[in-house]
């Protein structure tokens, strides 16, 4: 790891602190009923994001599933298209027709979200098979939660892409849920989905999703064997989601009883933002009061687009049958 | 008789029916969650326990087939999709087995009464992969009995007819229904499948709608009325089979034939309804039919969008005043305020 | 000009465009075989090598969105299906991703340009899990092209316009028409998408028909002709989306209407059409319309049943002559000699 | 394997024979074009059927793919059923509704064949949930060839049959092709597919599937256990067909070059049928003459049937609608 420069960690730490602060603030606005989508959010997930599109290059392109606003933000999508989205208006990304869930960036290799399981990992294979055909250095990275290894589709897409040595990357989310559902309920006993992966003859690494340093360790010692040929490779990164599955609340004020509360406050205490800003300091890159003017100027920065986005115009209904 | 809501109407069909008969289960992804498919699953949850009411992994595909399968040895199985949507990877199973199977083992394979519970329809900017009703789609496949309950009654009595039938049968809930109200009887009345119902009777224009739209052609025969219009409103309740003599005596009556359905236009049940009537109904017809449905293009979410894409009451008004040759005015007055409420 | 087979005219149209376009490419099990899928595909394996065309697992849910990944950063995937009846499993990928990708995204994400072969209907026995026409089922999702060329020259020249056209197109071809002739241009002329094309002239009937059924209604027309009853017919080739034009103009001259499809009547494409005529066309109609689809039940195997199952001229022609309060009189000799062999 | 006795190595001979000369006849009578039914004949992959037949009591149940009549005839269906159903004749065991991939004889507990890949995995998964929520002995199977593991739907049944520990056996019949296509181009050099299962904590053994002492030992050893809750388990048995995909004919008489003309032969030369009788001769249980005489009297019984089977009337046009 000894190649992550201070300004590197400078600059992860605050795109962590970014896409924390965007997605709060959002859950806060979400509160208000203004954004009529039905919106996952990813906190308590942002070093995944994080940690692998900093070892992407631009040309690299990045699907992921209806938990969608950290891989957007992560890969440059643009802010003000994703708040814009969210309220609805013609400014949106996705010019209001999509939501939350339906995201787009072209120009930041940002090729879409699906919210459908298992959607991620086959668009990723073939734009994956794309640039092995057009012999392009790109790679393509689905994003996904672990609920997407439930559904067949996504053993198919491991399979073929093993089979034809495709440069992808698979990028697991394992948040132990999907939905309220625990793995218990979901997998066999000891189920170990790296295994599995490797029995699909795809390579496979186990990471600490909340330790941004290692999510983007595992990606740079992994990307440019995938990238040049030698076949796709999964991470699966351990993380939890903080709020519940779809909107902006706590577990204690929708009573949600699924999970026990031991458990988010441990995960908690494992925070990607506080564990990287934390490093920041121990390591003296950084003071305090760094970490706190980069939050100001964030927060100001979001209520700015935020406000901004409001005043995007709704789309015109005379649009309605427009891009069909 | 006491009014109770869709959702309890729903549960209580479905657990008066689990009382009778033990071989009924349920399951699919969260049914046993506190908050039970809008409450209608949380009852049997808690009387029969997670032997009979447990979640599944989301595996749509197999899921289906492994209904299927239980179903072929005795069980009646009840699958249920949060989303309509997402039972495009059961169409595999449902169409290619469950659809065929009593048909293309001659009768001797039995039957396979599995009942596919699936949520349709607008709700919280659902967008365009959530949000689908499916029924034009599944009726064309013979060997599916399709309903849409629109009103609790139905929603209670056609489940309990779903599982004492002797087959597959899609039951399509339209999401905004859950918490309307109105009258069901206490005991389990079937409602017989492939019957439409006359939910109102009128002598001018006969209004064919399925699910949510049976309640936008009371609202637009209301209006109707004070425009001195009477409207005849047909609920169809079942797709396939198709009662065609219920809807045909209506055009007898009235001449006049709007269609409103909660699906596309192409190859929907709106044509289908139609196309009955140009077929079969042709003599009774004083001027042309209507279609309304959704906009042909995919689920927007913005809202000024949606609005445009659903068709509602004042569409229907509209559309009746313009065949009968008169002007529709104002019906701005209509729209109903959209409060179903988040997050999904 | 020159005859050829329509599977030659499918490869050509193929051939040519791969040969202007080095994005397109063509995948599906077994389309590198040497039998190609019926010879369409042998051209272009033996032209472009397997980098171009090449085998796909039976993973047919995946390999469509695949091929969607695939177009979504610049390459026109040619699917193949050797029989319809299997693409149910990549509806979820092909009706929610492909036919909404460019809607929902807003026009932001691009387009992505998969043409999606299928084969369907009648051949050796196929029966009920092997034989379907999907047409009706597809064309329902705004977002789909959907064709159906029944000639030689529609063959290629639509396969042409699929491949040159900015979003998904779906193409089913009749497993019997591919050892057919027609009149075929040499050059690349693509083939209008959304244009229904008059086969015959005539002035007493129109008869609308998809695919197969265009040439019984051809066979049918010439039948009528001898009886003194002049059919106009159109064949449609395009399901989605509709030329209603077309259709309309020759109802308008007409007075009656007959629809033909190879799939089922409920919610099918015969029902749109007779649709059509009741909404649009119904102040030109002298009679009711007449649907002319699948019986409605599963497709059987064994072939008294097969016979009962399939409409054929014969059926058109004593619709039509029913429909003109004529008798129709025997029409045994309009049943073509099934030469069609197995063992697939 | 001690605890097969002679008479049970005798009626596994004859069974073997029964079905080979059973499908032979069929395929004979076939070219003539009076079965009109996309036919697959399992000739060569007898043992499979057999053996795990034999192992199964009545209560059991059995489901299969496309390449079917083993099955249906190991698990005892009747034979008549069968070809009148191939002649599509109302004496059929689907009335002649279904043709020779949809077949069912629920006396025996054959509950059908249904000729899209995946469908038998999970019909069976389905059966065996039901008997474990009744707490019924009984095991369900599902027979299918490799190709099937290409489909994710397996992948689903695997996982939800673990889960669950359903008594539900899954029987591949690895013949190293999907109709013309080998393992290599559609799954990864070095696939295994009893890792795989392992991977999805499915119990798995691979057997020589030419032999059916071997495939009925590895049910033997296997079956009790899932029986009572151990969980699912996944025989993979290597086999080879014969004939083409589907059609009576040998690779020669229509030019197939799929496949080299060795391979073919080194696995005729591992004939099940064959190695079972030698076995009875070089055990000193039958002798040669004993052989041929069953062989006459089955060929006898099944050309009797056929010709029975010509005389079942066709079925009435009018009873079209029966069955919807
Ligand atoms: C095919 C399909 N089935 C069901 C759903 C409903 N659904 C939405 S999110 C979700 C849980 C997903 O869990 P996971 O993949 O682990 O992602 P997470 O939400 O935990 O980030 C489910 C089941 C879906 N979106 N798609
Ligand atoms: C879902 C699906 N896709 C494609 C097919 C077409 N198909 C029929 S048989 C076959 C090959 C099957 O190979 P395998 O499962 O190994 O069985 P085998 O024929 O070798 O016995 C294929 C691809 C099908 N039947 N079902
Ligand atoms: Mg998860
Ligand atoms: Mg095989």
């Amino acid at each position: 790891m000894s190649d992550i420069t201070a300004d590197m960690r400078v600059s992860q730490y605050k795109e962590l602190l970014r896409i924390r602060r965007t997605e709060e603030i959002l859950a806060e606005e979400y509160r208000k009923g203004t954004m009529r989508t039905p919106t996952h959010f990813g906190i308590g997930q942002e070093a995944v994001a994080v940690g692998v599109c900093g070892g992407l290059n631009l040309g690299d392109v990045v699907y992921t599933h209806h938990r969608s606003h950290t891989h957007y933000l992560a890969k440059g999508g643009s802010p003000f298209g994703l708040i814009a989205e969210l309220l609805g208006r013609e400014g949106g990304c996705s010019r209001g027709r999509g939501g939350s869930v339906h995201l787009v960036d072209r120009s930041v290799g940002f090729l879409g979200s699906s919210p459908v399981l298992g959607h991620s990992l086959a668009l990723a294979t073939g734009s994956a098979l794309a640039f092995k055909m057009d012999n392009k250095p790109s790679i393509a990275v689905a994003f996904f939660g672990e609920g997407a290894f439930d559904e067949g589709s996504a053993w198919e897409s491991l399979n073929y892409a093993a089979t034809w040595k495709l440069p992808v990357m698979f990028v697991c989310e394992n948040n132990l849920y999907a939905t309220e559902s625990p793995l218990s309920v979901r997998q066999p006993e000891g189920t170990s989905f790296c295994e599995r992966a490797n029995a699909f003859k795809v390579k496979s690494q186990r990471v600490d999703g909340n330790d941004v340093d290692a999510v983007f360790g595992s990606v740079k010692s992994t990307i440019d064997a995938c990238r040049s040929g030698a076949g796709p490779v999964l991470l699966e990164c351990m993380t939890y989601r903080w709020r519940e599955h779809v909107g902006p609340l706590w577990d204690y004020e929708a009573n949600r009883t699924f999970r026990p509360k031991a458990e988010l406050e441990s995960w908690m205490e494992k925070c990607p933002v506080k564990r990287s800003g934390g490093k920041l300091i121990s390591m003296g890159i950084s003071q305090q009061s760094d970490l706190d003017s980069w939050r100001a100027d964030i927060n100001d920065e979001i209520e700015n687009i935020l406000q901004n986005a409001y005043d995007s115009p709704w789309p015109d209904p005379s649009t309605l049958f427009e891009n069909i | 008789m006491r009014e109770i809501k869709y959702s309890k109407a729903l549960s209580e069909g479905m657990v008066e029916e689990m009382e009778r008969n033990k071989d009924i289960f349920i399951t699919g992804i969260s049914v046993d969650y506190p908050s039970g498919i809008f409450g209608t699953t949380t009852e049997a949850s808690k009387r029969f326990g997670p032997k009979r009411v447990f979640d599944a992994p989301a595996m749509e595909n197999a899921l289906m087939g492994i209904a299927i399968g239980a179903a072929a040895v005795g069980k009646r199985p009840i699958i249920v999709s949060p989303r309509a949507d997402f039972m495009f990877l059961s169409f595999d199973m449902l169409l290619q087995l469950a659809a065929k199977w009593k048909y293309m083992f001659g009768g001797n394979g039995g039957t396979v009464p599995v009942v596919v519970r699936m949520i349709i329809g607008r709700g919280w900017g659902q967008g365009s992969t959530h949000s689908q009703s499916l029924q034009s789609t599944l009726a064309h496949f013979p060997g599916l009995t399709v309903v849409m309950p629109a009103f609790p009654a139905d929603a209670k009595g056609l489940m309990i007819s779903a599982l004492r039938h002797n087959g597959p049968v899609v039951i399509l809930e339209y999401r905004t229904l859950y918490d309307t109200l109105g009258e069901v009887p206490e005991d389990s009345v079937p409602v017989p499948l492939g019957k439409a119902n006359i939910i109102r009777e009128g002598s001018d224009v006969t209004i064919v709608a399925t699910s949510f739209m049976s309640y936008e052609a009371l609202h637009a025969a209301t209006e109707l009325e004070s425009q001195g219009v009477s409207a005849e409103v047909v609920d169809l309740r079942t797709i396939s089979p198709l009662d065609e003599e219920t809807i045909l005596n209506s055009i007898k009556k009235t001449g006049h034939l709007v269609v409103a359905d909660t699906s596309w236009e192409l190859c929907g049940v709106s044509s289908e309804i139609a196309a009955l009537a140009a077929e079969k109904g042709f003599n009774f017809l004083k001027a042309p039919v209507r279609r309304i449905a959704l906009a042909a293009c995919p689920a927007p979410v913005s809202q000024p969008l949606e609005k445009a894409f659903y068709p509602t009451a004042a569409t229907i008004v509209k559309a009746v005043m313009v065949m009968l040759g008169r002007s529709a005015g104002n019906v701005a007055h209509l729209d109903r305020i959209d409060n179903f409420k988040g997050p999904y």
